[in-house]
């Protein structure tokens, strides 16, 4: 199946993009998602884990199976308003 | 319109009218605006960034829980996204409710809880360099 | 003009605009609205009077008061006599300071101190009568 | 000595005006003009406990002494704002 990646802020600058497709066998969830992402693109294999995890819009937990055609999105701290 | 994330000025207008109503005596407005003094030295510009489609939802989910917890208030967000100068509004929020109190509690709560939950993100450009915001004050 | 008491329909923009800057970040307004469901049924109008020397003497204290108390703090407030109909603003106030929680703080106090303290009374004219309400919610 | 006295919202509609010039012996204070105003307009006397009183825009207390040309004003409880 074939997931779609969003990389925000300080993420999207340090990957040089701001989306990916990743392939991922049947049955994948999130936890191996980020694993396979962090395997991909280890300069931002070090951010990964303070980044939630949003699956079609809501957070998620690791371990939450994903199904083809999903949008994951990697959140880091966020920061909106102004002061 | 409610909840917005958007790439032009922002106005009080919107928001207010989106909110009043001849039950609600109290209307308490928040705007957040950028600022000469940042965490880094002599801001010149703030660049907004949203994941637009969940910003959106997370507002209105925002909104929606405030309007249930306090009776009889209405609440509007808008957001703004892009390239802002020192000065110019990031957000804006207007909430009404049938007494002052009420109306100052959900002014403050939703733009407490957009900050912790809004999958927004800011960057400073300074004279001396930039940096992205991870928390904010 | 920071403080004014006027007959005339009232605006968020010159309040605001007299308290912004480039190092305040956070800008709160109060408008107090003219209800529908006063003290007695059906309100229809609602006739503000003024002692208006003393109550723009009042005002200016009470909003130096606040910018003496809350380092960086502005604060307008200008509020409106006469008659006026259901729907309304008798009262305007903007705080702006550094962040947003001072800037909060700043606009609850000044309404919560106008209305213990300006010397402006409301007679509610309804279907079925008038009363002049003597204090406020 | 002459001073002007100003009457708000119940209190103006109770007297039926909204001032009066009241003439007082010289050394005359506050107490002494509610006491005359209470004779003069018995209509207002019962309300005129529960109001406080500014001279010149500031509230004083009932000993403070008056001068000629003073402005004392009657300020019933107050309720500006709306809701």
């Amino acid at each position: 199946m074939r997931v779609t990646i969003l990389y925000f802020a300080n993420l999207r600058e340090r990957r040089g993009a701001a989306s990916d497709l990743l392939d991922l066998p049947p049955g994948g969830d999130v936890a191996m998602a980020l694993a396979t992402i962090a395997k991909l693109h280890p300069g931002i294999a070090a951010q990964l884990p303070h980044a939630q995890v949003a699956v079609n819009l809501a957070l998620v937990a690791a371990t939450t199976p994903l199904s083809d055609g999903d949008e994951l999105a990697l959140i880091p701290p966020v920061s909106g308003g102004a002061s | 319109m409610r909840i917005a994330v958007l790439e032009s000025p922002l106005d009080l207008g919107p928001v207010v009218g989106a909110v009043v109503g001849i039950d609600r005596g109290g209307l308490v407005t928040f705007t957040g605006l950028v600022r000469r003094k940042g965490r880094i030295p002599d801001v010149v510009r703030l660049e907004y960034e949203a994941y637009r489609t969940m910003a959106e939802k997370v507002l209105e989910q925002i909104a929606d829980e405030i309007e249930r917890e306090i009776g009889g208030a209405r609440v509007a967000i808008h957001h703004r996204v892009g390239s802002l100068a020192v000065g110019e509004a990031a957000v804006v929020v207007a909430a009404a409710a049938p007494h002052r109190a009420e109306a100052f509690t959900a002014c403050r709560a939703a733009i407490d809880r957009l900050k912790q939950r809004a999958p927004i993100w800011k960057k400073e450009i300074g004279e001396s360099g930039a940096a992205w915001i991870e928390d904010c004050c």
